[in-house]
């Protein structure tokens, strides 16, 4: 067993000064019939070697980015994850040590947390962001849970373009707490209505969630619903799950967003089948102390030397248990640091070219698709489009050519089972784009 | 030979402060298709300038940065790391190869089910290994986090609650040692909390509990063994007054590592379970997560279980989200899934004999510990322990050293603090979880270095209070953070 | 900020003093061929016992005991490494990442041609751009080092001559700068080695070099820019007397970070020359190898490059060994391949336009530091250079403070000494060479160190003596260790 | 230029210290005449995705030993490389620092450079192992000059039955320092003939070099020459190409070599298209001070504390030039890194399990074979099989079926066209040895 290090001779003696025999004598306070007679039905150690070839195995049994052309995002996006990412992250020093609870012995992790902190609030237009929550769903959950908690209200407006699984697990989140989810309706633009929201919005409500670009692709109302948030005294929550859009949109923060929450998978961590991501939480300076999560601070030591520490700990379960403002313990600190990492390598920039790339390449794939958009709105790097066929259909058939299509929305909207969310990120190219457009409208393009 | 030696460290300051105009660390291949401005794609309303204050640095700088600071943290493959409650034990390098595959790396979670054959798998086979290693029948790798899978856990007895009697109950029953994620998941879950004190063995106060156990009571939540290492023996009779009385047990699983092939929380009348990929199944901690929460549950509960679901029929795998009674989603996706990847290459790697021998020797460990240990600290319970031990700093406190105090001078021996202060039920505790992987020379050095403190407390105890003396800093001020708090760089 | 802290740090025994029996870090697949006892396949004259004092240590041990040994390195990423002549610059993240797909790294040498035309593109791609690069006609990277090209090149010279006459001639000139590979590799090729003095610029002294060269001269042997840093500015004029007497001209091409896209030796008369990837062309150092010597020259000389040659043909890439002439082979297959893609890497990477602003850059850097140290420092000749700058501790030896002392206290500063006490020609050399890597603050920081020292040797001279003092060792003793060597653990 | 890390305001501040205007005028020692005009004809810098792209294409135009199953070796082994080696030699602590000449702050290569010495002396039963050469060509040559040094003798004996490209290398290396070098016959067992070396050797000769296993796979008569040697007063150089026979296979040191050369890859060290390599060098203790190459030894520091040095430096070019033992300046360290993180993962069990693997999965193809073996001497790993049909033709139909076959030896030996030199380590598999066994022959072999 290459995981333990202890020889038989020295477990011999170990166990002598522990006064026993055998190491089953120390599970003597288990009952004798709780015991686990029978040696678990799992298989023997497999060797290195066998194991390598078992997982290459199943990963031949998988399309990947490595082989496929992905046209598809809906809140996991296939982007450019530089070399410089996994020289950083591979460093024992950042990915075998804990939450840093003894600073003296972990200021890089404390350092580098608080540098994604000041990233994300550049990034996102916000006063002040945490050190990670599990995903952009759970983020967005923790930011309605936090509006509550801010303005005493119970009820919450939010659009069906908000992504749906993000919205399930806001579900999930609330059911219990007397939290209201009320649905907020969208235009033919893909926009949220501004008229119905002025007429829905009221004193009771706690909040209004906008997703931007939306679940459709589209650049969403977050402005005007801000300022109509701020006038019923409700927050305005933005939701981003294309983080990578902030590096060229006008971030929330600009846009007057109270709360900013987002999937940070965009910003250098692989699609890896959904996770581990990276939940964003931002807000304004005022509600700090209201935050879900860790946070970092920069303080002195007792010899007056600048250095970093977890604090405001009084919001967490830790300290506070059952009146902690989340129950959030671990969360996401690597996949922080990879964020850290990607904004760092990219730059002032090089985030705003890439995010640039993306537009410009969805841009002349619109261009191609020409009519069959479903919204007239403006989009960064996804949009939906009518098909003549079944997607699902139409799927197979660029499956056969070396690309994943985008998602069949009647997976989560019956009623738009002829439409297909499309994205486009820097990785497609230009020969693929042609194509799939190709195989979409089912006739040739002209170049 | 001594431990440690005392050498120079390169200072570093915020990649911000690096930054110049003109510096970069990307490059991106030349755009392909029509180079259209910008403007003419999108209404200047929607743009933005520049990301004020983003950093511009060369690749050198900024493997320099990040390098300098990686040798200020202290990590599991520098030494041991004994933190109680946390499992930190040993993360195999072939977990990690073995994630960063990019057939099972680079995959999209909606790319369906037939493009993800392996990867569903993957899942499949971790739940099944989970179900036979707990006893239990049915698992979610869905939560995130030991946390989340709390709050998952507790809102599938609610859901079962509900479907059964048509009301939720009001209250959940939860160990005053218990982790202070219980009573937080529990609220958030719309329960209250009740605490059960724990008796003058450590153990539940089976008499209390009993008091409290009432029809309004939705679940006893605790932990086993306890976060004193202390098994609770007396479960059988604890499930019993529970499920008397409608209730069911969630059984907060972080501590599995003290059990794996010697007993099965589905065997204790466990209902829910959860337990943590990145504790018992090795995944690393990476300074604050990703982790990983599977839950567990029986039969009964299984309806409850967040979607979609992993299923097999006829050799394929396909995704589930049809089931009504389900709680829901706690995440998108699946979850972390990169984790289970790593925990299922661990459980392959360990094998059903491996498994047992982590658990044994991780128990062995502590005991050594313990009973080299209890000479010089108090042990506030003298109960037996599986695979931690808590000491008090009772006997340290008489020249006025505390658990603190300990814990910053262990860090100038070379060694990660424990978990101190925590549980709450022992003053100023000392929490100390060995795991399984140390070699006896480093669990020797590290009893060695907690005897040498506690003489040093008896006869030098400036030299403890002022510790410690070799780390980059010492003692950092966390009232002044949290006062006028600095959470980010300001040009 | 100051640049450096004092931290602990973990010491570390010998790993055969970790070893316990019946511990391992490898796991096998089980035999799948019947498992014939190993006595019935060969006679036991043919067996060994185990062997002998092999370590047996767990994985997690092992991973510790590598950890901790490195963390005694100062390395690039940490900081500036001014060796001069070594040319310590960054070595890319993605140059190690190409060399390690698998699709290249697990290739046979021996698979054939035909299964080989990407591993042939590479090494042919390489040589048309170092050709390039230089302005020679032809390449072989067989060579594995610096030395082991430059032995390949004199023994083409040597072949060159004897075809021509019949005769290999008996001496190669060096000039006292040289390194010492640069005899050493003469004498191995059969020659006799004549010194040529350096002249008061720091130059080659070409009068000299006039009554030196002779019909029996078969070659000098010269670098350039040469190990001081300065352009052999005469070099027309030395390469117009070497050829009238019928001799060539071999150029270490070590220097080679100074020219690149500003001059070319093919262009200045060279006849032969190398250049080492693991200097110029940023492939890593690895403390102490693998390198890679890449040998270039004209087309008069190409008939004798080494076996086998990498040619095209018709979008075919192809080995060819039957080339009478060569000189044969002086490594087996061809050479350090895997330095060979890292250094293509790096080509493609940079772009013609990024090679040429590496060596502007690198010769401004130097070209700084010794401006802003001239005031500090004895600079033995104050004629311009280019990528390196030598100085030397006279001023500081009037203290008592030698190159030595100042080399070791630049360790207390963060920073990795100069090269010191070569070239031989400068009593107490302090070489130091930053190329292109640093960022400004980097140097700066490195420059303020070297002031601060010059002042301490004046002001307090016992400071630099008893450096380093936050070192993990201070001033090793090596003449004990060569006195009594001890090269082995013994049980 | 992501490479470096100078903005152009610096820049211009440092040309202004500089005193000049321009970078180009920093060049002005260069004659005009001399200096490039023109832009290098080299392609525009590239990006680390369309470079990796480029690379991963280059790779798919190779067979690799992630696709096919090798039969082939040598003197390059396809081996288990365990993932603890990149884990390790992927810390830029490890590879991105140069040689410890300076050793207050190179403990950790000088110790893990010590082991590694210890590490060779326990495999090779040798008393003393430098730090490495080039690989096992170079060193042999290096063992020769040695031998020569030593002796003062200038005669070498050698058998055909040594690997070609080593015995090619031997000869470049000696061509030109009055060295002869005389071929020792073998038989047909594929040993050398002892008769023949007792007849040959001479008070001339400087040493006897033998292979073992030799190329031909057969293990040769280390012991009996080394005795004669002794006699003669000649050394005795083995070469080892299969360092992994040593796990197993009684070591040179304990037959009476006087030197041991060889090539380490065995050892951990990727199949890497035949280099970066390592070459092994070790020998006895009272030849030490004739060694060549990089040396570490054990000594104190100022304070008293253990430590390592580079040491007896006086034999090296960087000392004594013209006058050095040998010309090697930068040899393998790295890959000697690797070869001790190797030994020390297997450690004293799994060296030997991992030879006897390749051993019995070795034996099990020669009994497949039978009859068709050309030599009749005991092997390891290695044999040459007697073809009805043109190897290189074999070869073809093999790799249709995803095997790389063995060596046809014709390419060396153009008498041996018919023979093919096969290889069987613990990397293939029992099918494959079977399938190879019966393309070989031509005829199904019953199970
Ligand atoms: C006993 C116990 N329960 C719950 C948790 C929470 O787990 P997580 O940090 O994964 O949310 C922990 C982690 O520290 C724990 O030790
Ligand atoms: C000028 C010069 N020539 C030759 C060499 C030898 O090169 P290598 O170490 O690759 O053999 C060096 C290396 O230090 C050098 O600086």
């Amino acid at each position: 067993m290459r995981y333990v290090s202890i020889t038989p001779e020295e477990k011999r003696l170990m166990l002598q000064v522990t006064g026993v025999d055998r190491v089953e004598d120390l599970f003597g306070t288990i009952p004798e019939n709780l015991r686990l007679r029978e040696t678990l039905d799992i298989p023997e150690a497999a060797s290195e070697t066998d194991i390598l070839k078992y997982f290459r195995a199943l990963g031949q049994k998988n399309a990947s980015a490595e082989n496929f052309e992905y046209f598809l995002g809906a809140g996991a996006y296939n982007h450019f994850l530089p070399t410089l990412i996994d020289s950083v992250i591979s460093r024992a020093e950042f990915y075998t040590c804990y939450t840093p609870y003894q600073p003296e012995i972990s200021q890089g992790t404390l350092q580098a947390t608080f540098e994604f902190q000041t990233l994300i609030c550049q990034l996102t237009g916000m006063e002040v962001a945490n050190a990670s929550l599990y995903d952009g769903s759970s983020a967005l959950a923790e930011g309605v849970l936090m509006a509550v908690r801010t303005t005493k209200r119970q009820k919450i407006l939010i659009p069906q373009s908000v992504h749906p699984e993000y919205r399930r697990v806001l579900e999930t989140y609330t059911a219990n707490l007397d939290i209201q989810i009320e649905d907020l309706p969208f235009t033919e633009s893909g926009c949220i209505c501004l008229e119905s929201l002025e007429q829905l919005l009221s004193e009771d409500h706690a909040a209004v969630v906008i997703q931007s670009p939306n679940f459709f692709g589209v650049l969403d109302e977050v402005e005007a619903a801000s300022r109509l948030c701020e006038r019923a005294g409700a927050l305005s929550i933005v939701v981003v799950t294309e983080a990578l859009s902030m590096g060229l949109l006008k971030p929330p923060g600009e846009l007057g967003a109270d709360i900013v929450v987002g999937e940070g998978q965009s910003l250098g961590i692989p699609l890896g089948f959904g996770g581990p991501y990276l939940g964003l939480f931002a807000t304004k300076d005022k509600y700090k102390r209201q935050m879900p999560g860790r946070l970092v601070g920069q303080t002195v030591d007792s010899l007056g030397r600048p250095g970093f520490v977890l604090t405001l700990a009084t919001r967490e379960q830790h300290i506070r248990r059952q009146k902690a403002t989340s129950n959030i313990c671990t969360n996401q600190g690597l996949c922080a640091l990879i964020a850290a990492v990607f904004l760092t390598t990219l730059g002032k920039g090089g985030i705003r070219e890439l995010a640039e790339q993306n537009l410009k390449k969805a841009f002349s794939l619109r261009k191609l698709l020409g009519d069959s958009l479903a919204f007239s709105g403006a989009t960064f790097n996804e949009m939906v489009v009518d098909c003549a066929e079944d997607p699902e259909e139409i799927n197979r058939r660029l499956a056969g050519e070396g690309i994943i299509g985008g998602l069949p929305l009647g997976r989560y909207f019956p009623e738009r089972s002829n439409q297909m969310l499309v994205c486009v990120t820097e990785q497609n190219s230009l020969e693929k784009i042609q194509r799939f457009a190709e195989i979409l409208k089912g006739v040739e393009v002209p170049l | 030979m001594k431990r440690t030696s005392v050498t120079f460290n390169l200072n570093e300051p915020l990649i911000f402060d690096k930054s110049g105009p003109g510096k970069a660390a990307y490059t991106l291949p030349p755009l392909d298709v029509e180079d259209v401005p910008v403007e003419e794609i999108l209404d200047s309303k929607y743009l933005r300038q520049e990301v004020q204050g983003f950093p511009e640095v060369s690749e050198v700088e900024l493997i320099r940065h990040y390098t300098r600071l990686s040798t200020w943290n202290y990590h599991i493959d520098l030494g041991m790391y004994p933190l109680g409650s946390c499992s930190m034990k040993y993360n195999p390098k072939l977990n990690e190869r073995v994630a960063r595959l990019s057939d099972i790396a680079l995959t999209h979670p909606l790319q369906g089910d037939q493009h993800s054959q392996g990867n569903l798998e993957i899942l499949f086979r971790l739940q099944e290994t989970l179900k036979e290693l707990t006893a239990m029948d049915a698992v979610s790798l869905q939560p995130a986090g030991g946390a989340q899978a709390e709050f998952t856990g507790i809102l599938m007895i609610r859901a079962c609650h509900l479907s059964r009697q048509g009301d939720p109950r009001r209250f959940v029953l939860i160990p005053d040692s218990a982790h202070g994620t219980n009573p937080a998941s529990a609220v958030l879950a719309g329960y209250e909390v009740i605490s059960i004190p724990s008796n003058a063995e450590g153990r539940i106060d089976v008499e209390v509990l009993k008091e409290k156990m009432t029809e309004e009571v939705a679940c006893l939540m605790l932990t086993n063994p306890n976060t004193m290492g202390i098994f609770e023996t007396q479960i059988e009779e604890i499930a019993q007054v529970v499920h008397h009385q409608g209730g069911l047990i969630y059984m907060d699983g972080a501590n599995l590592n003290a059990l794996m092939g010697y007993a099965r929380p589905g065997e204790m009348g466990i209902d829910v379970l959860h337990l943590n990929l990145h504790k018992t199944l090795s995944t690393p901690h990476g300074g604050g997560g990703p982790g990983s929460g599977p839950v567990a549950c029986k039969k009964d509960l299984s309806p409850y279980l967040p979607v979609p679901r992993v299923e097999q029929e006829g050799g394929q795998y396909r995704l589930n989200s049809d089931e009504p009674a389900s709680i829901g989603r706690v995440h998108a996706f699946y979850g972390n899934f990169g984790m289970a990847v790593r925990a299922l290459c661990y459980i392959l790697s360990c094998g059903r004999e491996g498994l047992k021998e982590l658990s044994g020797m991780a128990v062995l460990s502590a005991n050594y510990i313990r009973r080299r240990l209890e000479g010089y600290y108090d042990l506030p319970y003298d109960t037996p322990i599986l695979h931690e031990v808590v000491f008090s700093d009772k006997r340290q406190n008489k020249t006025g050293v505390t658990t603190l105090d300990i814990a910053k001078r262990l860090i100038d021996y070379g060694f990660h603090p424990p978990t101190t202060y925590f549980p709450l039920i022992v003053q100023g505790a000392l929490m100390i979880e060995p795991t399984e992987s140390h070699s006896k020379e480093e669990l020797d050095a590290f009893i060695e270095a907690m005897i040498a403190i506690s003489r040093e407390a008896r006869d030098d105890p400036d030299l403890v209070t002022s510790a410690p003396t070799t780390a980059k800093l010492t003692r950092l001020d966390e009232v002044r953070a949290a006062r006028s708090p600095q959470l980010r760089w300001k040009p």
